[in-house]
């Protein structure tokens, strides 16, 4: 278990302060990355428009400060609430803006330039700042004004049509908020694109993200083939077009599975004495790729009769030694609990205000030489209030005070 | 299977000397019925040529080694009854075949376009220096001289040296020999499915190109004329021929790739020079080649050539002995092989001679017979295939028409 | 041709197939330059890989190279001989970023490990991603996309909803090459992260990136609550907390539609015109819906199949209820969205022709993405980076090639 | 496009770089159909060897493949992996004659040996083409053109003469690629030889051919000398007057060993009292004073161009002509007369001109129909047109490797 560093002094983004108007899922995701890296994320609510992701958990009373969702996508961040149906809020936020460096937004539709802070507007203000604006189709074409969550947009791109059984119908996907997540890391990275570029020539700019075409860029193959040849792919689910075996196969115990692939006959040799069936080495059916495509079906029975007498990690070890792919197909609290994830420290443990310390996934990387990152607890709602308005702002505990009463700071 | 692959196929030849015989002799071994023409006022000159056996007619090791497994017999091919005597041999034969230092055969009024009027199918091959056509087609050409011409010469040299002539007089005569050995299999295939006989002109100059193909695209493709390389490579290095105990005894060594040279240095003794900036890599080694090979002479003049082979063949690295012309005829490899034959000899009992350079799985290894000597075989050709009786033989031999 | 966001990073992409070279092409589309080491032959194994126009394979023509590759140097190289070794070093020195995805024993063995290459270039930035990252007992384990994502846990609960008799299937790969182009854009941010870093220290460092993370880090939601609520996730029906969302059949096809909230469910019974079922107690609250949601789907869909696709999504959207058709490749290429927003590429290939693929999924107005110019054919760029570049002569080239070093 | 020699004959050629690709040559020139076979990716080693246009290394333009593969269908294969075994036995049931140079130990670890393939296909000719053959000690020793030049003992006697102290000189690889060359041609002819055999027996059968005895078999002169007249020849032999002269201009080569051309030069030379000594006065005594002769000939040549040298020597019927560089040969008026070269369009490496004919066949001409291939150009019209496999059959195999 590693722990978690306090240390800020060298991660990366240090010095860089983000004002995040982000919500809910793919927003959170951004700033989540840009905090950890160690920018300091200045995330704006109010209890008239708190986070989403807030309220979004189960089995959990309604009167606990935080939501596992909100917990796993907020942390490294501060919070601070600023009512923004009301001008002197926006002016509030336009303070905020002129001492920070980025800010990101993924509203619905163009909120933004309804309050007066806009591209345009912020430019004014501040002239070499990053704006990240994030959506389900961009923020320009027909439907720029439609809200989109994940589904959608999974639905829209081509994603669930090929998330299927072979030749079965489209399913939606895993995990709700998977083009979420895409999105996020691709403006991330557009984010430190943009950044880098400042470093070098001082200038800031306008990063139009949109989901539909994160998703079309997670689908080249898909939409090539179409391009290329006009030929749709079907879905092919655990199998593949080139490789067989390639498959998912059931495993002794309760609903457990393990995944193995052959990619060629060196492999497929190996697999078979591996598993101590020499002899479909020899099996015309099997006995070159064309072959085992050909007849997948028979084959892939035949391996479960193998596998379904064997415990899913087992299958990994007998494999893997023999040089063939193979992993088990894990279950959620196997990943949380997996001795290789769990060595490598992918999981941080983060002590959480009414909670207590919870074990979190961390961001899948491992710097040689950068503590692990900024991995504070998610903010309660307007904790750093005092911190934003009074050190960064320099305001007057009077005047907080008033603005807290007029619930501008709300 | 018994049959020889070109039993039934004969051959009047009228070729001399070396380019010419070589092609029959191939096809002489291979089963073709081949009759030299010949005649005392013109035997192949190659039975008198540098022997110091004899000069009796018979045979020189230089006719011995082109004409085993042939008939001969002799026509005085100035006599027209003579080249009527011809015609009747060629309206029963398949092939004909010349390499005359011009167009002989059409002062004869044996060229092709009278050779299809008597037998419409024939299959004539042409061999000369310069081809049957063009500026050049009555030069006489030896083949030194294509070789000069051809380019070859120049190629064949020490680096920074001069062009020098080739090894073995001949090397053009017999790769184009060679050449016109397969052209004809390709012809008489053609007939074989056809009916369709013709006519095959060959020039050794066209051949020699053919076999510079490398210096004649760069040429055509960067204007670059080579350099002699010598034993050396423009891609490899070491590659070499090196000193060996004893008297003028030497090993050639070819270095391909690093893993190679790896190899060679440990095997020789030497796993520093793997890590020497010089030779390092293939780059490297090529740059420095003239200090690396000094410094693998020092290794190999140590060991005998068979030796350097066997040490460095077992580590993967190509080298062998430059074997001597006696070291060939002892070579266990090639006696194992069965390369040599022993052809009997009426002067000398028995020779050994080289047999032609591949082996078939199945039958005979192709007609070995012994060279023959001048018009041994006239009964044969003239009562036998032209069914002339006693008397007009001996008649046409008082005349010196059979000569 | 004005500077892009990235434009001076000097990259060297010892990668192959999707993973790294994604990592490559994410900071090559934003100006980086990206010299693409490819081995000699037959190259990233990319090219063998489809789709291929009228499927006749050719090394020039695979579509998913075509794609991953377009603004890069592409030159060929045998690191494994000895000279190759001493030109990539060269390479490296002069670089900023490494980006590898061999097998981490491999790159031991040519001592091209981090550790090594830092004696060469301190400020170099090395980003290594593998299956299983560089440490721990998975380290030297295979994987390909397939396994991966089953072993990421994102198979086990997909798909989220939809089969009546989920026990009986295997768990679910998506679309394929998820998990490698993950891999590939975490490694692209964890990359950058590294040179803002070093902008700090002056110093680079090794990016591990794993792919078995880079995917589970996409469960974060799912992990939290396993982590923190202890309750279990599968993929059958009915445990899924969370937003209820479905895909229904439609007269002429499929929509996409979520109105379980109040926001939603209102506007969308009175698009439906009020059935009495739909006002009925079981659906009066998002608790009572979420008992109930079976129910009120198959109510729901008996009412989509009599309409279209069409009528259903501009009504609906017209009500802001999040709802869009499901789509196939086709469909989303044609569609009129991507091509007011002008998000494909055409690119004009050599060999290959004009092949029509993604553009960059985001818009910089100060930088905008662009193509300079079309994926290298094999070893394409080989004079240009060792003669002009390390200064070999070309005959040096010859010698190489012959030696099958390039 | 009218009949060829050898149209109809189908030949599966598994080899690399020149002396199987040579022997491929000689049989697509003149019309077979021969279907390459080349290992996915890198393909024939000769496409890795230059020259290349500008010295820019590429697959498809390097003319040492391009000159070889002319007219040749290509394909990729894989044949170690399951599927490339299973399709090479398909293209092997289908075809008259496999030719291959592979080293004879790998050719039996993939069961390609001709024991079992001929299993596959009686009437199959199985040419195998190796450094040593298939047989014999040293039968799995590796080999390039350096080494066989040595090993077949021709190095040790080249040059033939011009070096003065060449007793310091190593023995010399003569102009490259010659051990390959020869070697495929023999192979060629062989080939042909059991296609015959095959007309007569129904059966094809396994020709060996080894590079080492393809050399040696050139000097069969050289070898019969040795058998008849127990002389066995060196480079520094001594070599009657034919030799290469110096002129204030250049070399010429010039064939004086007989006493016919001898005395017309000695007259083109104003007949000098040196010439008229007994030294000079027959071949026996001309060859002891070899060095000498050469020395007064050159005296005279030396004041005199290579032009003029060339025609008072051909004035007089003397065998002599100009030491060439390939430029010069490639320029001559004789090669342009005769319309050796022919100028090949490649998609990949654009227009060059390629040696044309090694000869001429007058009814079914030499020609070429088609550039050399593009790696893998013919995969689907082999692959798909004569095996019956589908595309996403090819795109599968592609991705396994298999092509």
């Amino acid at each position: 278990m590693l722990e978690v560093s306090k240390d800020l002094e060298k991660l990366p983004l240090e010095g860089i302060r983000v004002a995040d108007f982000t919500a809910v899922w793919a927003g959170s995701h951004i700033t989540q990355w840009l905090g950890v890296m160690g920018a300091e994320v200045i995330k704006i609510e109010s209890n008239l428009r708190p986070d989403l992701t807030r309220m979004v958990f189960r089995g959990m009373s309604a009167d606990c400060p935080m939501s596992a969702v909100f917990a796993v996508l907020n942390y490294g961040k501060k919070g601070c609430t600023l009512n923004m149906t009301l001008p002197k809020a926006r002016e509030l936020a336009k303070e905020i803006i002129e001492v920070s460096d980025v800010v990101t937004e993924n509203f619905g539709g163009p909120v933004m330039d309804r309050w007066g802070l806009g591209y345009s507007d912020l430019k004014k203000i501040k002239p070499d700042i990053i704006m990240y604006a994030g959506s389900g189709f961009g923020r320009t074409g027909p439907y720029k004004e439609l809200p989109a969550f994940a589904g959608i947009v999974e639905a829209f791109s081509g994603l669930c049509s090929l998330n299927a059984h072979p030749d079965g119908e489209p399913l939606p996907m895993a995990t709700r908020g998977y083009s979420d997540l895409a999105a996020a890391q691709h403006g991330v990275f557009a984010i430190l694109a943009a950044l880098y570029h400042r470093s070098k020539t001082g200038r800031g700019q306008y990063i139009d993200l949109s989901m539909t075409e994160v998703m079309a860029a997670f689908l080249p193959e898909p939409i090539i083939h179409y391009t290329m040849n006009g030929t749709v792919q079907a879905p092919q689910g655990n199998r593949d077009s080139t490789m067989a075996p390639h498959g998912c196969y059931r495993c002794q115990g309760d609903d457990e599975w393990v995944a193995i692939a052959v990619s060629n006959d060196d492999e497929w040799r190996a697999f078979c004495d591996a598993i101590g069936n020499p002899e479909w080495i020899e099996d015309e059916r099997f006995h070159d790729g064309l072959n085992r495509l050909k007849n997948q079906e028979q084959l892939d029975s035949l391996i479960q009769e193998w596998t379904k007498n064997h415990d899913h990690y087992e299958v990994m070890e007998i494999l893997q030694k023999a040089g063939v792919m193979a992993g088990p197909s894990f279950k959620v609290e196997e990943v949380a609990q997996d001795s290789h994830l769990g060595q490598r420290g992918f999981f941080v443990d983060i002590d959480h205000p009414g909670i207590g310390a919870v074990r979190l996934a961390g961001l899948p990387w491992k710097l040689s030489d950068v503590p692990l990152g900024n991995y504070q607890h998610a903010p309660l709602l307007g904790e750093h209030n005092d911190y934003v308005f009074k050190e960064l702002l320099k305001m007057p505990e009077e005047e907080i005070a008033r603005l807290q009463e007029e619930q501008v700071i709300y | 299977m018994q049959q020889l692959p070109l039993e039934g196929i004969r051959i009047v030849d009228f070729t001399a000397v070396w380019a010419g015989p070589h092609v029959t002799q191939w096809m002489a071994v291979m089963g073709a019925e081949v009759i030299k023409i010949e005649s005392n006022l013109r035997p192949d000159m190659t039975r008198s040529f540098f022997s110091n056996v004899n000069t009796n007619l018979t045979m020189s090791a230089e006719y011995s080694g082109l004409n085993c497994g042939k008939k001969a017999c002799t026509l005085n091919m100035t006599l027209p009854k003579a080249r009527e005597l011809v015609k009747e041999l060629i309206k029963v034969s398949d092939i004909v075949t010349e390499n005359f230092g011009g167009s002989v055969m059409d002062r004869w009024e044996l060229g092709y376009s009278d050779l299809k009027k008597i037998k419409p199918d024939i299959i004539m091959y042409s061999g000369s220096g310069f081809g049957r056509t063009g500026p050049y087609k009555e030069f006489p050409a030896y083949a030194g001289i294509v070789e000069a011409f051809g380019g070859l010469c120049s190629l064949n040299g020490y680096p920074g040296g001069e062009p020098l002539p080739m090894a073995t007089f001949g090397y053009a005569d017999i790769t184009s020999a060679e050449h016109g050995a397969f052209a004809i299999l390709a012809a008489l295939h053609h007939r074989s499915k056809t009916g369709e006989g013709q006519y095959v002109d060959l020039s050794m100059t066209e051949v020699v190109s053919c076999l510079l193909y490398e210096q004649i695209m760069d040429y055509t493709m960067n204007d670059r004329v080579q350099g002699l390389q010598g034993n050396w490579n423009s891609t490899m290095a070491p590659h070499s021929c090196y000193r060996c105990q004893g008297d003028d005894e030497w090993v050639a060594i070819a270095v391909s790739n690093d893993e190679e040279w790896k190899a060679f240095c440990y095997t020789i003794g030497n796993p520093e020079w793997t890590m020497d900036e010089r030779f390092r890599d293939g780059l490297n080694r090529l740059k420095n080649q003239e200090e690396l090979d000094r410094l693998i002479e020092e290794w190999t003049k140590n060991h005998t050539h068979y030796e350097v082979m066997e040490v460095l063949q077992k580590a993967g690295v190509m080298a062998g002995p430059t074997l001597k012309v006696a070291e060939v005829v002892q070579d266990r490899h090639l006696g194992e092989r069965g390369f040599f034959i022993d052809v009997g000899h009426p002067d000398v009992g028995t020779v050994r001679f080289p047999r032609l350079p591949w082996r078939l799985s199945e039958g005979p290894q192709g007609n070995y017979e012994q060279p023959p000597r001048l018009g041994e075989h006239n009964d044969y050709v003239f009562a036998e295939l032209l069914h002339l009786s006693k008397e007009e033989m001996a008649r046409l031999q008082e005349e010196q028409v059979i000569f | 041709m004005s500077t892009q966001a990235l434009s001076g990073l000097k990259v060297v992409e010892w990668s192959e197939f999707v993973s790294g070279p994604y990592c490559g092409k994410l900071l090559a589309d934003l100006g980086a330059e990206v010299i693409k080491v490819e081995k000699p032959g037959s190259g990233d194994k990319s090219r063998s890989y489809g789709p291929f126009p009228q499927k006749i394979p050719h090394p020039e023509k695979s579509g998913l190279f075509l794609y991953l590759n377009t603004n890069k140097l592409g030159v060929t190289l045998n690191v494994k001989s000895t000279t190759g070794a001493e030109i990539f070093k060269g390479l490296i020195k002069q670089a900023d970023i490494l980006i590898e995805n061999k097998p981490p024993r491999e790159v031991e063995e040519l001592g091209f490990d981090y550790q090594s290459l830092k004696n060469l270039n301190p400020g170099l930035v090395m980003t290594s991603i593998t299956p299983f990252g560089q440490a721990g007992p998975y380290r030297d384990y295979k994987s390909c996309d397939l396994i991966s994502f089953h072993m990421s846990g994102m198979a086990f609960i997909n798909p989220s909803d939809g089969v009546d008799d989920i026990e009986n299937k295997a768990p679910l790969r998506g679309a394929t090459l998820q998990a490698d182009l993950v891999a590939g854009l975490n490694g692209a941010i964890a990359t950058m992260s590294a040179i803002f870093a070093r902008q700090i220290t002056g110093l680079g460092q090794q990016v591990d990136l794993s792919e078995q993370e880079a995917l589970a880090s996409f469960m974060r939601r799912e992990l939290g609550v396993v982590t923190v609520e202890g309750i279990g996730w599968t993929r059958l029906k009915g445990t899924q907390p969370g937003m209820a969302s479905d895909i229904y059949q439609c007269s002429d096809g499929r929509i996409y539609l979520i109105c379980f909230h109040d926001r939603t469910w209102e506007p969308w019974i009175e698009f439906m015109g009020n059935p009495d079922w739909a006002t009925s107690e079981l659906f009066a609250d998002m608790a009572s819906r979420r008992e109930n949601w079976d129910a009120a789907k198959a109510m729901i869909e008996e009412w989509t199949k009599e309409h279209s696709v069409d009528e259903i999504v501009r009504t609906a959207e017209a009500m802001r209820i999040p709802c869009k058709p499901v789509n196939t490749a086709k469909e989303i290429v044609e569609s009129e969205l991507l091509e007011a927003r002008d998000y494909f590429a055409n690119v004009d290939h050599k060999q290959a022709g004009k092949v029509k693929f993604p553009g960059a999924p985001y818009k910089l107005s100060e930088t905008p993405w662009r193509v300079e110019h079309p994926a290298p054919l094999l070893g394409e760029h080989n004079e240009k980076v060792y003669c002009d570049r390390l200064g070999y002569t070309k005959q040096d080239l010859v010698r190489m090639r012959a030696g099958e070093v390039i | 496009m009218t009949m060829q020699a050898l149209s109809g004959l189908k030949v599966v050629e598994w080899c690399e770089f020149i002396s199987g690709p040579y022997c491929g040559k000689l049989l697509a020139d003149l019309g077979a159909e021969v279907i390459k076979i080349e290992r996915p990716g890198l393909g024939d080693k000769a496409r890795s060897h230059g020259p290349f246009p500008q010295d820019i290394p590429h697959p498809e333009k390097s003319g040492t493949f391009l000159y070889l593969n002319t007219n040749k269908l290509g394909v990729t294969l894989n044949v170690r992996s399951t599927t490339g075994a299973e399709i090479f036995k398909q293209l092997v049931k289908q075809a008259d004659i496999l030719v291959e140079n592979n080293p004879p130990r790998e050719v039996e670890e993939l069961g390609f040996n001709y024991e079992s393939l001929k299993k596959l296909n009686p009437r199959l000719v199985m040419t195998s083409i190796t450094p040593f053959g298939q047989t014999g000690p040293y039968r799995d020793y590796k080999s390039c053109d350096l080494i066989s030049f040595h090993v077949s003992g021709m190095a040790y006697i080249n040059p033939s003469c011009g070096v003065d102290d060449i007793e310091q000189k190593p023995p010399l690889r003569g102009s490259e690629n010659q051990s390959g060359l020869v070697a495929g041609l023999s192979g060629a002819i062989a080939t042909m030889s059991a296609i015959f055999a095959s007309h007569a027996t129904g059966l094809g059968q396994h020709v060996d051919i080894s590079e080492q005895e393809a050399l040696a078999n050139v000097m069969r002169i050289t070898l019969g000398t040795y058998a008849l007249e127990d002389v066995a020849w060196t480079r520094y032999r001594p070599v009657p007057l034919s030799e290469i002269y110096h002129c204030n201009d250049g070399l010429v080569y010039m064939v004086l060993d007989q006493d016919k051309t001898w005395l017309s030069w000695v007259e083109a030379m104003g007949n000098p009292e040196w010439a008229m000594s007994e030294l000079f006065q027959d071949q026996v005594s001309r060859r002891e004073n070899r060095d000498a002769g050469k020395m007064l000939i050159e005296e005279w040549t030396k004041e005199h161009t290579v032009d003029e040298v060339v025609r008072a020597a051909e004035a007089r019927r003397i065998p002599c002509k100009a030491v060439n560089t390939v430029k010069e040969s490639f320029s001559s008026e004789l090669l342009a007369d005769r319309g050796y070269f022919v100028e090949v369009d490649h998609t990949a490496a654009g227009k060059f001109q390629y040696p044309g004919a090694p000869c001429k066949l007058s009814l079914t001409p030499w020609r070429v129909e088609r550039p050399a291939p593009l790696l893998g150009q013919h995969n689907e019209d082999v692959f798909c047109g004569r095996l019956g496999y589908t595309r996403q059959d090819l795109v599968t195999m592609r991705a396994q490797g298999a092509i």
